[in-house]
């Protein structure tokens, strides 16, 4: 992942006025981004396992990456759904207002629905151009865990997911799958290679499957544009071609210096600058001003 | 030798011209609503009744246009269908919501045909909710649906005629006014009479596959009661059925059948699975085996004698009956209508169970069936995907019986690979069966 | 049967496809390999291994029979697949062949499960397989040993130390997927969790059970039945003991292989 | 903390949800006979003139897999649970089971319990109109509850006068009553009573002898009458869907990171329940029951008015929110419930007229807390529009 080229390589965090972060724990992987007086100096992915010991291994794989220390971060809101987990958060905030948050901040004001296609859930928010989330649509539980099939559909055919996404863009003429569950979706992919389609084939016929629900998710929702899609699978081409092409929308191009995983990770430490700076300045004020939103 | 239905040409194409009139006709009363309804009294609006139904266009159009169907499913559950509701219903809103409708002539028509009204029927948890959803996007079409209890032993309660009938009183008032049209009481009992003889003729003919040969198979039989679903209120329609039950006679005085080789009768519970069904039945048929009743396609559109003293039986209702009811008043012609209506075998085992199992039973014996094929439909409300499960636990002991998944329409809902794993099972198990048997 | 002949069965499943080499009653060799796309390579990758520990050649091979889902696909020349056997028939002729007291065979695979009885002559008497929303359970086991971290073996080992009884939702398992993971975000301990998915496997296969008559003995076999939190379980579901074979992933191919020559 | 014994009182309402068999069973030990009904629709006054105390059955909220063999695997986890306990065994003890054919799930939940649980000879299964709004219906109705009352007198050998049924209709009216009181408190921007509690006692209602159940209530109402009331409600969120007898979801709702408040549920489990009225001292009693029936909060499985399609519980959902002034709506769908989906598709447009946010949570025997505690929070979240 390109996650470095972003990096100020040399983060003088001691002139720095406000240090903060956020934290994603995921279902299937944990990420960490840490803000410099607004300007990112360190991101972490890792792959998630118990929650609390994942976000502690994120942020300091984050911290790895710089000349400070845990303690010298002024600010952390912990995000996704282990954000409970998260022992050393000041406050929490879901993922929802942080994909908005997040997704605006790096494509600008334009945005207005960001899909977000994580390992466990996979959701739509609408938002204002100032990155605020006016609503969202969850997944279903029958489209859960799409993220983390295509990982175990991976294995299953031996192949990296990336380079799988590849694949499947090789071919367009293929059966249909059924795309009302991953379940359903993995038996009828086995019934693919006992009729002998091609690799190919059945590679893309399970990414268009997967590409269709989720656009039904979105489509039901109501794509308004300016679209972005980020979170783990943003990442398989595969998938987010065929999300285009059934949605017939076109999403802003992906930025290379950001790992689309990330961008929740990154409203979160955004949330985080902002309740920091609004905290010294309730100080300031009156103190004691409670943290309700 | 494989046998050639002679008259299924007009069988297909009397349903065709139906459709046709409904999507083409510019003048004309548009009714749709569930082909589960009494009809008759539509027709006592005058004869340009154009009608519409539902299951067996939603069925008909899966049949005809499978990525259509497909297409219209997703369109339903992109406009907010529920993921799991009945797939007949989402292809049905689907065409509604993509405003394009394909019919079984193979035509596609841009431009949904806007209904002047909605006659339907309510049963299970769904039914009447799918034409709301659809009066409701076609900007609030009127709509009457008539409450049809169902339960084991309908027709013979005269509680639940008497409810059925007044619903239909009231709801011919309420034709009359929604339409500003006279209603013909002459055209109604005409009707009526047509509705009901062919719903007996169907009866017959299904009886007759109780011989060995059996003359037809479940293929056929889809293919031959669309005409009794989707109107059978005409002379033409009752002569269809006419012709057919002679040809079907002949068949089996000649000991001839559309699949001669049936080394395994069936019995099949559950609905024509448009997608996964010839799938199956090819299987079966390398193995000679073939569905000989079913209950979708013998009592979706035919009655029979139904409970007699407590138990189900299949024996046909003479069509002289008919020709003899004395249907002289409106309420006498309402009365042998709602009879007839609630009388079918599908309505019977919507929330009773025990009249699902009697059925069954009746069926294996009647028709000297060597296995039985349960199929629940996944989005089905009624005793189409509830019944069977438990009818699986009772009858496995008894005789061969498998049950797999599979949906109306909905392809993606359909087991295949698990069907086809057990259609296989299902016949190693008659032939160990039979061997048991003879060994005995 | 010919005591000298050399058989070999090959068990080409969703998920792992297993090879034997067997002398008689004798079992000479045997391999795992996962089947992934290729099939045929897979199959042939087993069968060499298993061929390898044993010094046979493949030459002197009598027959080779296939079972399993693919078992068709691997009909090729190359292989000289000479007869085929359905799974529920390998499963029965090797679960009674290893154990004459037998009279019930549950198979809990990488995608699919089912139960065989059999009577005291080995005839298969009746077989009940998985319903569509329980595919899968041998690759979720897999998948949520990865997710959380784990080895199949060492998700299990916790699964039996699980001292509080979660519960996630039972439908497929996509959804206990996601309410394992809520546990998870929970703060729920680890055992537990495991202990919750071993249980969640067991009581979908318990449930697809009571459909038939369990004669005993019951003996379980497949990939799950290494499981020893899933084979701990099952009694008390079924209400039956269950005890495992040896080598329970191979007695497919076992079957396979024996159900050639004469006897079924 | 002040309460003046109120807490005490919800308490046992709290306990007698939570240990539903052994009140039921120590009704019993007062030599009370039980009859377990599936659905609210079934007229327990009747029930109760003739001295049987109607307890609803309710889920376990136990995840097992054990019912997916009698049921199909798309029916509601409500249906696969009660249908679980008739398996176990746990209501064995009840002397009748009544249900009336009405929801097709919690029906094949019924027919489990006939079949395969032991009920055979004792349960009744009362045909019930599915679609209530027309002339027809009621006339069917009070016939069907004939057949019902000629059954009970059977099987309860006694004789069930209008005088009994009058009674029983009074102390039914009179929980209903003050049920509604209850509500009331939760208009109020500071309810000295959380909707979560209110759900309680609600659920309570359904598993108690109304009598005891309507003193209880009246002493809590009193007591809730002379409290300061809670802390101000904040978001205040309306719940609206299918059966949910599982608590836990709502007291979810008030145990956000944020400061939100259940402020209403229409479900058959909540207001749906009771929030309706039979008249009182009419000549045809049976008539009587039926009107009153009839002027439900309808199920969606039996809404649609004859000649025009409507959808009656609209109009209901509409007033609530007047009265009530939700920020927000949550729909509370059981898994697999097509009428109340159904129904969500064509609320949604009504609610995005009055300018109402909704969401959805999808029901099932488990309740994953992190999920749904993150749709919620997320929810407020949008309510309330946090941004950097």
């Amino acid at each position: 992942m390109s996650e470095h080229t972003l990096i100020n390589e040399h983060p003088d965090f001691a002139k720095a006025q406000v240090i903060v972060a956020g934290v994603d724990v995921g279902a299937v992987s944990s990420k960490s981004v840490i803000l410099l007086d607004g300007q990112p100096c360190a991101v972490s992915q890792v792959k998630t396992r118990m929650p609390e010991e994942s976000a502690s291994r994120a942020i300091n794989e984050a911290l790895a990456k710089t000349n400070f220390k845990l303690e010298n971060i002024h600010y952390i809101v912990g995000t996704g759904c282990g954000r409970t987990q998260v022992p050393f958060a000041h406050r929490t905030i879901t993922e929802i207002p942080c994909d908005a948050a997040g997704a605006v901040h790096i494509w600008g004001p334009s945005v207005r629905t960001v899909l977000d296609i994580g390992g466990q859930s996979c959701r739509v928010i609408h938002c204002t151009g100032k990155g605020r989330a006016t609503a969202f649509l969850w997944n279903d539980k029958c489209a859960a865990g799409i993220g983390r099939s295509m990982e175990v559909f991976a294995n299953l055919v031996k192949k990296e997911v990336t380079e799988m996404g590849n694949i499947a863009l090789q071919s367009d003429k293929f059966p249909k799958l059924s795309d009302f569950c991953s379940v359903y979706a993995q038996s009828e992919f086995f019934d693919l290679i006992r009729s002998k389609a091609s690799k190919e084939q059945a590679i893309a016929a399970y990414h268009y499957a997967m590409a269709k629900r989720i656009a039904t998710l979105a489509a039901r929702s109501g794509v308004k544009q300016d679209f972005v899609i980020i979170g783990g699978l943003a990442r398989n081409p595969g998938i987010t071609d065929w999300v285009e092409k059934i949605l017939e929308v076109r999403r802003l191009a992906p930025k290379p210096e950001w790992d689309p995983a990330l961008i929740t990770a990154l409203g979160a430490a955004l949330f985080a600058d902002t309740f920091y700076r609004r905290q010294q300045s309730d100080v300031s004020k009156k103190p004691e001003e409670s943290q309700c939103a | 030798m494989a046998y050639d239905i002679t008259t299924w040409k007009d069988f297909k194409n009397y349903q065709s011209a139906c459709y046709r009139n409904y999507v083409n006709d510019s003048e004309g009363l548009r009714c749709m609503g569930s082909t589960w309804s009494p009809l008759a009294p539509l027709k006592g609006l005058g004869d340009d009744i154009l009608m519409i139904g539902g299951e067996p266009h939603a069925a008909s159009t899966a049949g005809t246009f499978p990525e259509e169907a497909r297409e219209d499913i997703s369109a339903s559950e992109v406009a907010g269908i529920g993921f799991h509701s009945c797939s007949y219903l989402k292809l049905f809103v689907g065409e509604v919501v993509r405003d394009r409708i394909g019919i079984t002539d193979g035509t596609i028509k841009q431009g949904y045909p806007k209904p002047n009204l909605i006659w339907t029927t309510h049963l299970c948890n769904l039914h009447a909710k799918w034409y709301q959803e659809v009066s409701r996007r076609l900007g609030g079409i009127p709509m009457y649906a008539i409450d049809m209890i169902g339960g084991g032993n309908a027709e013979k309660d005269p509680k639940i005629v008497k409810y059925v009938c007044d619903q239909m009183e009231q709801g011919i008032q309420w034709l009359e006014r929604i339409t500003g049209r006279d209603f013909s009481d002459e055209l109604f009992i005409k009707a009526t009479r047509n509705e009901i003889k062919v719903l007996v003729l169907w009866g017959n003919i299904c009886a007759l596959n109780r011989h060995s040969p059996a003359p037809l198979d479940e293929r056929r039989l889809i293919a031959l009661f669309p005409p009794a679903m989707v109107d059978r209120t005409t002379d033409e329609c009752v002569r269809l059925y006419e012709a057919l039950l002679k040809e079907v006679r002949y068949m089996v005085e000649t000991g001839q059948s559309v699949a001669p080789n049936q080394r395994y009768r069936i019995v099949y519970f559950g609905l024509a699975h448009t997608y996964g069904h010839p799938e199956m039945a090819r299987i079966l048929r390398d193995a000679g085996a073939e569905i000989v009743a079913s209950v979708y396609t013998f009592g979706t559109a035919g009655n029979f004698k139904g409970i007699v003293n407590g138990s189900w039986t299949f024996d046909p209702i003479d069509p002289a009956w008919v020709d003899e009811l004395d249907l002289s008043t409106r309420r006498k012609a309402i009365t042998e209508l709602a009879k007839i209506v609630l009388g079918w075998p599908t309505w019977q085992g919507v929330r009773s169970y025990w009249a699902l199992e009697s059925m069954a039973q009746a069926m294996i014996k009647e028709y000297k069936a060597d296995g039985l094929l349960l199929a629940p439909s996944r989005s089905c409300e009624t005793d189409f995907r509830n019944g069977y499960v438990g009818m699986q636990r009772i009858f496995k002991s008894k005789i061969p019986t498998i049950e797999y998944d599979s949906d109306q329409v909905d392809v993606r809902k359909m087991d295949l690979p698990g069907a086809q794993r057990k259609t296989e099972l299902f016949v190693h198990l008659m032939e160990a069966h039979k061997k048991e048997v003879y060994d005995k | 049967m010919n005591i000298g002949k050399i058989l070999a069965g090959i068990d080409a499943g969703h998920v792992a496809t297993k090879a034997v080499i067997m002398r008689g009653r004798e079992l000479l060799g045997y391999c795992t390999v996962p089947t992934g796309f290729d099939v045929v390579d897979a199959a042939q990758a087993a069968l060499n291994s298993a061929l390898k520990n044993t010094g046979i050649s493949g030459n002197e091979l009598g027959r080779i029979v296939a079972t399993g889902i693919f078992k068709e696909i691997i009909k090729v020349p190359s292989l000289n697949v000479t007869k085929t056997v359905p799974e529920y028939v390998a499963d029965a002729t090797g679960a009674f062949f290893l154990n004459k007291n037998s009279r019930t065979v549950i198979d809990i695979g990488g995608n699919i499960h089912k139960a065989v009885s059999y009577d005291q002559d080995g005839t298969l008497l009746d077989v009940i397989q998985n319903d569509k929303c329980a595919d899968g359970l041998g690759i979720f086991y897999t998948n949520m040993a990865n997710a959380l971290g784990l080895s199949e073996e060492e998700m299990s080992e916790l699964a039996l130390k699980s001292t509080k009884n979660l519960s996630i939702a039972i439908q497929c398992s996509l959804s206990a997927e996601s309410d394992a993971i809520d546990l998870m975000c929970q703060g729920a301990d680890i055992a537990d969790v495991a202990g919750a998915v071993s249980r969640f496997i067991v009581e979908r296969v318990a449930d697809m059970c009571t459909y038939m008559p369990l004669t005993k003995d019951i003996v379980v076999i497949g990939g799950l039945a290494k499981s020893r939190a899933i084979v701990n379980h099952l009694p008390d579901l079924t209400k039956k003991e269950v005890s495992v074979l040896k080598l329970p992933e191979y007695v497919g191919a076992i079957g396979a292989a024996i159900s050639d020559g004469g006897e079924k | 903390m002040m309460n003046n014994g109120s807490e005490t009182i919800i308490e046992r309402f709290r306990s007698i949800t939570e240990n539903t068999h052994e009140y039921a069973k120590s009704l019993q030990g007062k030599g009370k006979m039980l009859a377990g009904y599936m659905c609210t629709h079934v007229p327990e006054e009747i029930l109760y003139a003739a001295g049987i105390i109607p307890v609803r059955v309710l889920s376990s909220h136990v995840s097992q897999a054990m019912t997916r063999s009698y049921i199909h695997e798309t029916y509601c986890s409500f249906s696969h649970d009660c249908a679980y306990q008739g398996l176990q065994h746990n209501y064995d003890y009840l002397d009748l089971i009544v249900t009336s054919s009405s929801c097709i799930h919690m029906a094949e939940a019924f027919n489990v319990w006939v079949r395969f649980a032991g009920f055979q000879h004792k349960s009744y299964l009362m045909s019930f109109p599915h679609i209530i709004h027309s002339k027809p219906a009621s006339g069917f109705m009070k016939e069907s509850f004939e057949e019902f009352r000629q059954f009970i007198e059977k099987f309860s050998k006694k004789t069930i006068t209008d005088d009994d049924i009058e009674r029983a209709i009074k102390v039914y009216n009179h929980t209903r009553r003050l049920l509604q009181q209850l509500w009331e408190f939760l208009r109020r921007d500071n309810s000295p009573i959380t909707g979560p509690e209110v759900a309680t006692v609600t659920l309570a209602s359904q598993l108690m002898d109304k009598e005891e159940y309507n003193q209880m209530l009246e002493q809590l109402i009193q007591r809730l009458e002379n409290n300061p009331g809670k802390a101000p409600s904040g978001v205040r969120l309306m719940v609206t869907g299918g059966a949910c007898d599982d608590l836990r979801i709502f007291d979810l709702v008030e145990n956000l990171n944020y400061r939100a408040s259940l402020i209403f549920i229409d479900s058959c489990t909540a207001a749906r329940y009771f929030w309706f009225e039979v008249p009182e001292d009419r000549s045809d009693k049976l008539e009587a029951i039926a009107e009153g029936y009839i002027s439900r909060i309808p199920c969606p499985s039996k809404d649609t008015v004859p000649g025009t399609g409507e959808k009656k519980r609209f109009r209901f959902i509409q007033q609530f929110i007047q009265d009530f002034k939700p920020d927000g709506i949550v729909f509370l769908c059981q898994r697999f419930c097509s009428p109340q989906s159904m129904d969500i598709v064509a609320l949604k447009p009504i609610l995005d007229k009055l300018g109402i946010p909704w969401t959805e949570l999808e029901l099932d025997t488990t309740v994953p807390v992190t999920l749904f505690g993150t749709q919620l929070e997320a929810f407020v979240e949008t309510i309330t529009g946090v941004a950097p």
